[in-house]
C-alpha cells in the first residue's frame, strides 16, 4: 500500500515536472503567436525580398523602405563591441576569483559585480551617453556624440557579470582533485586555470558566454539613448545607428498610429530579431553540446 | 648515501586541528621510502607536505622545516612550482583531466612549452608502457580517459607523473585501486625507478612496504613512531606500537 | 474607483499635474492611474476600451478612426494646452540671428540630403562649416508637426539627422556641439536655457507678426509664433464619460489645465478655449473637429471648437 | 631556464592582470555608484520613501515605484522560482533523450536569448489582452517570471550537473527513489549554485524596464495595490493581485526624460533606492548560498 | 542452502560495448560470494547490474536474466527501488553525502519515512560501532563527513549501508582505501554480516577473497572464467587461466 502510494506520488511529481519544463514550449508558441499575427500581416504589404534585401529602413519616413539590414547591422555592431569587453573581461575576473583570490575577497566582490548587472539599463544608457562618450571623444577625435562604440562598451560592461559570475561558478564545480593532479606536475596556477579547470569547466563558461551574448543581442534602453537612432548600413563603430530593440521600444513609445504599416514594422521587426535569435542559439546549442566534456 | 630530504621538527596543520606533529626525518636519495600507518594518522598530510601540495588547503600551515638537496623548500626564495616539478606525485583517488588519454600524458610537457610531437609521441608509449598500461590503450589514445576503469585511471596517472621525469615522485596508496596484477607491475616499475628517483610511497599494505622500500617510517595519530630500514622494521622493531601494528595485534 | 488614462508623453506632464492635484481635492478617493505609451499606443488602449482617456500630442488619424469604429468605441477631443516647437542652436554659434521659415525648409527637406551640410549653404553671409541637425524622434508628435508645418508633408523629412525620442539627449546633443541646429518641445528649452541658444521664426506672413518671433507665452496664445505651435489633446471614452469621476475629473482639467501647463512648461489656452472644451465635453461631442485627418497647421482653436 | 621564467612571469602577470581586470569591475561600478549617489542624496529621505509622484520634482516620490517593485520582484520570484527549478530538474535528471526532450532543451536555451522587449510584447498580447489580467501586479510579474523562467531554468541545470554522480548513486543504492534523491541530496547540494542563478535573474528583473514599458506598465500611480493583509475576514486577499502599478525603473525612466533639473535628482535618488533594494536581495542570497555551501568541494 | 541470485546468459553492454560476456552464476543465501578478476574485467560492471545500478548510465543494458529469490529483477513488474532497498552497495571510491555524519547514515531511515529521534541515534551508534568508526567520529557526529580521511569516509559508506538492513550486501573493493586494521574489522564484519545476510564482495585482493568468501568467481575479460567454493579455487582450480592469476603467473 505504502510502495502503491509512493509509486503514484514519484509519477505525479514526474508529471508536475515535466509539465514545468514544458511550459517553455507554450512560452514560445505564445510569442509565435503574437508576433506572427501582425507580421502576416506586414508581410501582406511589403515584400519579404525588400524586407531582406533593400539597405536603407525608413518606414516612418514619407518615403518609405522596409529593409531590415540597417537594423541587423547595428545589432550586430554593438553586439559585437559588448562581447568584445565582456568575454575577456569576464572570463578573467571569473577565472581570478576561482583561482587566484582568497576565498573572502570572492565572497566580497561577487555580490559587488552582480549589483552591476541589478542597475537599471536606463542607468547605463545615461552613463554611456554622459559620461563615456565624452571621454572617448577626447580619445577619437570626430567621434560622434551618439555611437555605436560607447553604448557597445558599456553594454559590455554590464554583461560583465553575469558572464564572470556564471563561469566562476562553473569553475568552482570542478574537483580539486583535478587541480591537484596538474599542480603536481609543476603547473602554475595559470596553466592549471587555463588548461585544466577552463576546459574542464567549459560548457558552464559556454553557456555563460551564450547569456551574455543574448542579453547584448536583446539589449534596448542603452542603445536606445547612447546610439542615436538613424538606421544606417555600416559597421563603422564611429557614427549614429540604430538596433532593432531601439526601433521597437521607439515605436511603442512613439506617436504612430495603430493598425498602420508603420505600427506593424515592429512585429515585423521583432519576428527578425525572434528568428536571428533562434538560429544564433540553436548553433550555439549544439556546439556546446559537441564541446562539453563530462567529468566526475 | 646521498640525503634527499632532511625534515626536522615539522607539525602540520588544518586552521587549529594538528594533523601531523614534531616528526624527524631523513629520506636517502635514489631509495624507496615507505610510509605506513593506521588510517587518519597523517601519512597523506606528511607527504603532501613534502612537495607543498598542502598550500592549496586554506587554513593549512606548518612548523619546522624541509630541507630538500639542502635547501628550505618552505623558504620565501624557494619556487612553489618549481618544487612540484622536480618533485612529482600520485594520489590515492585517481584524477585524469577529462581530456585524451593522450592529452594528459603530455600536459606535463606542454605546461613547460614542448610542444614537438615526436618527442610527445615517443613520450606518451614510455610512459604508458612503465605504467603497465600501455597495450590496454595504445589504440584509443586520443578518448577520453574518463571511460577508463578505476584502476587503468590510476595507472594513467602515475603514467602522467613518470612523464616529466621528476627527482622524486610521492605515491600516495598509488595502488588502493588496482588489482594485484598491475600492483605488482607497479611495484617492479617503482623499483626500476628508483635507480634514477627518489621515491616515497604511502601505503596500508604492509608487504608493499615490506617488498619495495628500503626504508619505513610507522606513523601513528601524526606522529612518526619509528623510522628505520625496512628490514629491521618488520623483523625487530625497536616500539612495541610498531611490533604491535606489523603483526596486526592492534586497532 | 480607477480612472484610466495612457498615452502621449507630450501630454503627460500637464495630466499628471491635473490627476495629482484633482486626487488631493478629492482626498485620494478617486483614483487616477496615468501611463505613457505614445499617442498612437494611447489610441489603441483607448478604442480597445482599456482605458477612459487618452493623452494625444496630435489629432486622431484615420486608421484609428476605423480601430475605434470597429470595436465600437465613440471619443470626446478636448485640446488642453499648446505645444510649442523650439528651433535651437549652440550658445556659441554667434552667427544665427534668426530663421525664416523657407531657410528650415531648405535645410529639413527630404531633398537637402546629403546636399546641404554646410552653414554658408543657407546664407552665404554665414561660415564654411559643417551644420550638425537634431531632431525629435521621428516617431514623436512634434517630428509628425515640424515636418508637417515646415517641408510641407507629415514625415517627410531628410533622414541624417540625429534624432531621439528623449528630449534630454537632444538638449545634451545640442549643448556640446557648437555647429549644432535642432528643434523639440519647447519646454526643454525652458529649463536649459543656458545651455542652448533659442532662434526665433520668421514665417513671412505679416499677419500674424511682423520679422522672426521667439516662442514665448504671449506669441503662441496670440497665433503670432507660426507655424510651429500646435495644440495637443485628451480624447475621452465615450462611454467613461457618463460616470460621475469622469465628469468631476474633465471638470476640474477644464478648470485648472490652463494654470497647471504653464507651472509644467507648456502654453496655456486662452480661457475661452477651455470654457468650450468643458462644453463638448457636456455635450458629448464625439469624433475630431479635424475631422480625423491628423495635424493641421496655423489654426486657432478657438475658432475650430465653435465651428460646432 | 627561460621557459620556467616565462611561466613564472605569465603567471605574476596574470594574477595582477586578473585582479585589476576584476577591480575595474569594481571600480567601475564605484564610480557609478558614487556619482549617482551625489546627484541625488540631497532627495533621499523619509519624505521621497513616501511620497507618490507628483509635478513638482521637489515634492516627488517613490512610495508607488518602490512598493509596486516589492510585489512585482516577489511574484515574479514565487511564479519563476518554482517553475525553473521545477523544469531544471525534470530535463537534467528525468528527461529521457527523446525528440520531445530534445525540442524542450533548445527551446529554453533559445528563449534565454530571446530579447526582453519581445516578452513585453507577449505580456501584453497574453497576459495583458488575451487573459484580461489589464496592466495589473499579475500582468507584470507574470510578464518577468517568463523573462527570468529560462535563466532560472539553465542555472538550476548547470547548478545539478556540478553535483557529482557518485552522490545519486549512492543515494539511489540506499532504496532512495528518484524524487528522494533529488530532494534530499541533488538539490540542497546544488541550491547555491541555483540560487545565485536565480539572483542574478531577478535582479535583471528588478531593473528591467523594456517590457514593462511595453506592456505599458503606468508611470502616474498615486496609491498603491491592495495589502494581501486585511483586518475584516478571511484576513487575506489576492485583490492586490489586480491592481494598477507602477515600478522603479519606470519612474527613474520617465524622471531622466523629464525637463526640469530637480527631476534628474529624484532619478539619481531613485536609483539609489533600487540599488538598495538589490543590495539587500543579494545579501539574502548570500547568506542562504553561506547556509548550504557547508564547505562543499569534491 | 537457499539461493539468493540465479544468473543465466547474463551480458552487459555499455552501448555497443560489451563490458560482461554470458555469465551463468548461482549466488547463495546468507554465505560471502567473491569476485575477483585483473582490472578493467567487468567485475564492478557485473556487481552493479545485480541491483540494477547500472540503469542510471545511459546506453547501459543487459540480456539475460537475474533472477532473485526466484523473481527477475530486470522484468517489468520489478520495482527497481524495492530491488534496490532490498540490495545495498558500498562503493569503490567513498561517496558520503556533504552532510554530517549522523545524516549520512540515517538517510537510509528517513527516506523510508522513519524519522524517530531514538531509533535513528540507535541505529547510528550500531552501524558506526559495525563499520569500526563510532569511536573516532562519535564527537563529532554533526560536523561534515567530507572532512573524514578516504578511509574514515569509506568506512562511514559501509555503515550507512548496514544502517537500512538490507537483504543483500554487495561491495565493490570497499577496502580499496582502507588499512590493514581497519579491512581486518571490516572482514570481520562481513564474516558477521552473513549470518543474516547474502554479501557478494568484488575485490582485488585475493588473500581478503580467501579469507571471508565461501564462493569466488573469477573474471577475465567479461567472461565468468571460473566459479567454485572459494577453497576449490584457491588450491585446485580446474582451469589454467585462474592457476595462473591465483600464482600471480600471468599479467
Ligand atoms: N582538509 C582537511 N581539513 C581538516 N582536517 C583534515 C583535512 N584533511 C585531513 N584532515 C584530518 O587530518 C587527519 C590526517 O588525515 P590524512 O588524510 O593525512 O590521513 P591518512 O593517514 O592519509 O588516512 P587514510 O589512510 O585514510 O588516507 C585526519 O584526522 C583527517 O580527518
Ligand atoms: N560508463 C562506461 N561507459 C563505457 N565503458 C565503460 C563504462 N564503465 C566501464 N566501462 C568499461 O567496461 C570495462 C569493465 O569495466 P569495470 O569498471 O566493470 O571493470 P572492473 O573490473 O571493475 O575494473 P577495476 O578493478 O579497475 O575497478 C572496462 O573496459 C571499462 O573501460
Ligand atoms: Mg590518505
Ligand atoms: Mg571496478
Amino acid at each position: 500500500m505504502h510502495k502503491q502510494f509512493q509509486w503514484i506520488k514519484e509519477r505525479i511529481i514526474e508529471g508536475v515536472l515535466f509539465l514545468s519544463a514544458l511550459f517553455s514550449i507554450f512560452v514560445t508558441i505564445g510569442i509565435v503567436a503574437v508576433l506572427f499575427f501582425e507580421t502576416y500581416e506586414f508581410f501582406k504589404e511589403v515584400s519579404i525580398v525588400d524586407f531582406l534585401t533593400d539597405t536603407q529602413w525608413t518606414p516612418l519616413f514619407d518615403e518609405k523602405h522596409f529593409g531590415i539590414l540597417p537594423l541587423f547591422a547595428g545589432t550586430f555592431l554593438t553586439t559585437i563591441i559588448a562581447i568584445a569587453v565582456a568575454l575577456p573581461i569576464g572570463l578573467i575576473s571569473a577565472i581570478y576569483l576561482s583561482e587566484y583570490a582568497s576565498a573572502r575577497f570572492r565572497t566580497a566582490v561577487k555580490p559587488a559585480l552582480e549589483v552591476l548587472a541589478a542597475v537599471p539599463t536606463v542607468v547605463y544608457g545615461y552613463f554611456a551617453l554622459l559620461f563615456v562618450t565624452p571621454i572617448l571623444q577626447k580619445i577619437i577625435p570626430g567621434l560622434s556624440g551618439f555611437n555605436a562604440l560607447s553604448p557597445g562598451i558599456v553594454m559590455g560592461i554590464m554583461i560583465t557579470p553575469i558572464v564572470a559570475s556564471l563561469s566562476e561558478d562553473a569553475m568552482h564545480a570542478v574537483p580539486m582533485g583535478l587541480r591537484e593532479g596538474a599542480y603536481a606536475l609543476g603547473a602554475t596556477k595559470f596553466q592549471v586555470a587555463a588548461r585544466v579547470v577552463v576546459p574542464a569547466a567549459f560548457s558552464g563558461i559556454a553557456a555563460s558566454f551564450i547569456l551574455g551574448i543574448s542579453r547584448a543581442v536583446g539589449e534596448t534602453m542603452i542603445v536606445a539613448i547612447a546610439a542615436g537612432q538613424q538606421p544606417r548600413l555600416t559597421l563603422n563603430p564611429l557614427v549614429p545607428l540604430e538596433t532593432i530593440t531601439a526601433y521597437i521600444v521607439q515605436v511603442s513609445l512613439g506617436d504612430t498610429p495603430t493598425g498602420t504599416i508603420e505600427y506593424k514594422t515592429i512585429f515585423a521587426a521583432g519576428m527578425s530579431l525572434f528568428v536571428v535569435t533562434f538560429v544564433l542559439n540553436i548553433v550555439s546549442y549544439w556546439l556546446r553540446k559537441k564541446f562539453r566534456e563530462v567529468y566526475e | 648515501m646521498e640525503t634527499s630530504f632532511r625534515i626536522s621538527k615539522l607539525s602540520a596543520y588544518y586552521g587549529p586541528k594538528e594533523a601531523v606533529r614534531n616528526v624527524n626525518m631523513e629520506i636517502s636519495k635514489k631509495s624507496v621510502t615507505a610510509v605506513i600507518g593506521p588510517s587518519g594518522c597523517g601519512k597523506s598530510t606528511f607527504i603532501r607536505c613534502l612537495n607543498r601540495m598542502n598550500d592549496l588547503v586554506t587554513g593549512f600551515h606548518i612548523k619546522g622545516e624541509i630541507l630538500y638537496d639542502g635547501k628550505d623548500i618552505y623558504s620565501d626564495d624557494s619556487d612553489v612550482i618549481d618544487v612540484r616539478r622536480r618533485i612529482g606525485m600520485v594520489f590515492q583517488k585517481p584524477n585524469p583531466f577529462p581530456k585524451s588519454i593522450y592529452e594528459n600524458i603530455v600536459y606535463g610537457l606542454r605546461i613547460q612549452g614542448i610542444n614537438k610531437k615526436d618527442i610527445l609521441d615517443k613520450t606518451v608509449e614510455e610512459s604508458l608502457n612503465k605504467a603497465a598500461l600501455w597495450e590496454e590503450v595504445k589504440d584509443r589514445l586520443h578518448t577520453s580517459a574518463l571511460q577508463l576503469s578505476g584502476g587503468q585511471q590510476q595507472r594513467l596517472c602515475i603514467a602522467r607523473a613518470i612523464a616529466t621525469q621528476p627527482e622524486v615522485i610521492l605515491f600516495d596508496e598509488p595502488c588502493s585501486a588496482l588489482d594485484p596484477i598491475a600492483t605488482a607491475k607497479i611495484e617492479d616499475l617503482i623499483t626500476e625507478l628508483k635507480k634514477e628517483y627518489t621515491v616515497i610511497i604511502v601505503t596500508h599494505n604492509m608487504q608493499q612496504a615490506a617488498r619495495v622500500s628500503e626504508h619505513t617510517g610507522f606513523f601513528m595519530l601524526g606522529e612518526l613512531i619509528e623510522f628505520d630500514t625496512t628490514q629491521k622494521i618488520f623483523t625487530t622493531p625497536s616500539n612495541k606500537m610498531t611490533e604491535d601494528y606489523i603483526t596486526g595485534r592492534f586497532g | 474607483q480607477v480612472i484610466k488614462i495612457d498615452g502621449s508623453s507630450t501630454v503627460y506632464p500637464i495630466t499628471e499635474a491635473v490627476a495629482e492635484e484633482f486626487q488631493k481635492a478629492e482626498k485620494g478617493k478617486i483614483k487616477v492611474t496615468v501611463g505613457i505609451s505614445g499617442t498612437g499606443g494611447g489610441f489603441k488602449k483607448l478604442c480597445n476600451g482599456e482605458t477612459d482617456i487618452s493623452n494625444a500630442s496630435r489629432p486622431i488619424k484615420p486608421s484609428e478612426v476605423e480601430l475605434c469604429k470597429k470595436k465600437g468605441i465613440d471619443y470626446i477631443e478636448i485640446p488642453v494646452a499648446y505645444d510649442g516647437i523650439a528651433i535651437l542652436a549652440n550658445p556659441k554659434n554667434n552667427w544665427v540671428d534668426y530663421l525664416t521659415v523657407k531657410e528650415l525648409k531648405k535645410i529639413w527637406e527630404p531633398e537637402a540630403q546629403v546636399k546641404i551640410t554646410k552653414w554658408n549653404q543657407i546664407r552665404p553671409t554665414w561660415p564654411d562649416k559643417e551644420i550638425h541637425l537634431f531632431g525629435a524622434g521621428v516617431d514623436s508628435g512634434t517630428y509628425d508637426y515640424f515636418t508637417e508645418a515646415i517641408v510641407g508633408k507629415e514625415h517627410s523629412s531628410r533622414g541624417d539627422f540625429t534624432s531621439s525620442e528623449d528630449d534630454n539627449v537632444l538638449v545634451q546633443g545640442i549643448a556640446t556641439d557648437s555647429l549644432a541646429l535642432g528643434f523639440f518641445g519647447v519646454a526643454y528649452y525652458e529649463y536649459n536655457k543656458d545651455k542652448l541658444k533659442l532662434v526665433p521664426i520668421d514665417d513671412q506672413n505679416d499677419s500674424n507678426g511682423k520679422g522672426p518671433i521667439l516662442p514665448e507665452y504671449d506669441n503662441v496664445v496670440k497665433g503670432a509664433y507660426q507655424p510651429l505651435s500646435r495644440p495637443i489633446f485628451i480624447y475621452v471614452n465615450k462611454k467613461s464619460a457618463d460616470k460621475p469621476e469622469i465628469q468631476r475629473f474633465i471638470d476640474f482639467y477644464m478648470k485648472n489645465g490652463g494654470q497647471l501647463s504653464k507651472e509644467v512648461g507648456y502654453v496655456a489656452l486662452p480661457a475661452l478655449a477651455y470654457e468650450l472644451g468643458f462644453k463638448r465635453f457636456e455635450k458629448r461631442i464625439t469624433g475630431s473637429v479635424f475631422g480625423g485627418h491628423g495635424s493641421q497647421v496655423g489654426v486657432k482653436i478657438e475658432e475650430l471648437l465653435q465651428r460646432e | 631556464m627561460d621557459r620556467k621564467l616565462l611561466n613564472k612571469w605569465i603567471d605574476r602577470a596574470f594574477y595582477i592582470i586578473g585582479l585589476s581586470v576584476t577591480l575595474i569591475g569594481v571600480v567601475i561600478l564605484l564610480t557609478l555608484i558614487l556619482d549617482i549617489f551625489v546627484d541625488g542624496v540631497s532627495r533621499l529621505g523619509w519624505q521621497f520613501l513616501t511620497s507618490y509622484p507628483s509635478r513638482k520634482p521637489e515634492e516627488a516620490g517613490i512610495l508607488s515605484a518602490w512598493v509596486g517593485t516589492l510585489w512585482i520582484i516577489l511574484l515574479t520570484g514565487l511564479i519563476a522560482f518554482p517553475l525553473g527549478v521545477m523544469a531544471g530538474i525534470y530535463l537534467e535528471e528525468y528527461a529521457k533523450k527523446t525528440w520531445l526532450s530534445n525540442l524542450i532543451e533548445i527551446n529554453i536555451a533559445n528563449l534565454a536569448g530571446v530579447p526582453s522587449i519581445i516578452y513585453g510584447l507577449l505580456g501584453l498580447g497574453l497576459f495583458v489582452r488575451a487573459l484580461a489580467f489589464d496592466r495589473s501586479v499579475i500582468a507584470g510579474a507574470a510578464t518577468l517570471a517568463i523573462l527570468v523562467l529560462p535563466i532560472i531554468i539553465l542555472s538550476t541545470r548547470e547548478a545539478l550537473r556540478a553535483v557529482p554522480f557518485s552522490i545519486r548513486e549512492a543515494s539511489y543504492a540506499l532504496g532512495a527513489t528518484r524524487w528522494q534523491t533529488i530532494q534530499s541530496q541533488v538539490l540542497p547540494a546544488a541550491m547555491p549554485g541555483i540560487l545565485t542563478g536565480t539572483i542574478l535573474a531577478m535582479s535583471r528583473a528588478i531593473g528591467e524596464t523594456a517590457p514593462l514599458i511595453t506592456i505599458g506598465a503606468l508611470t502616474y500611480v498615486a496609491f498603491l495595490p491592495t495589502s494581501p493583509i486585511s483586518s475584516e475576514f478571511p484576513y487575506i486577499t489576492i485583490q492586490g493581485l489586480f491592481d494598477a502599478f507602477s515600478v522603479l525603473p519606470i519612474q527613474i525612466f520617465n524622471w531622466v526624460s523629464r525637463p526640469q533639473k530637480g527631476f534628474f535628482e529624484d532619478a539619481a535618488a531613485g536609483i539609489i533606492v533600487l540599488l538598495i533594494i538589490t543590495f539587500i536581495m543579494n545579501g539574502i542570497a548570500v547568506w542562504l548560498r553561506h547556509r548550504y555551501q557547508k564547505k562543499v568541494r569534491w
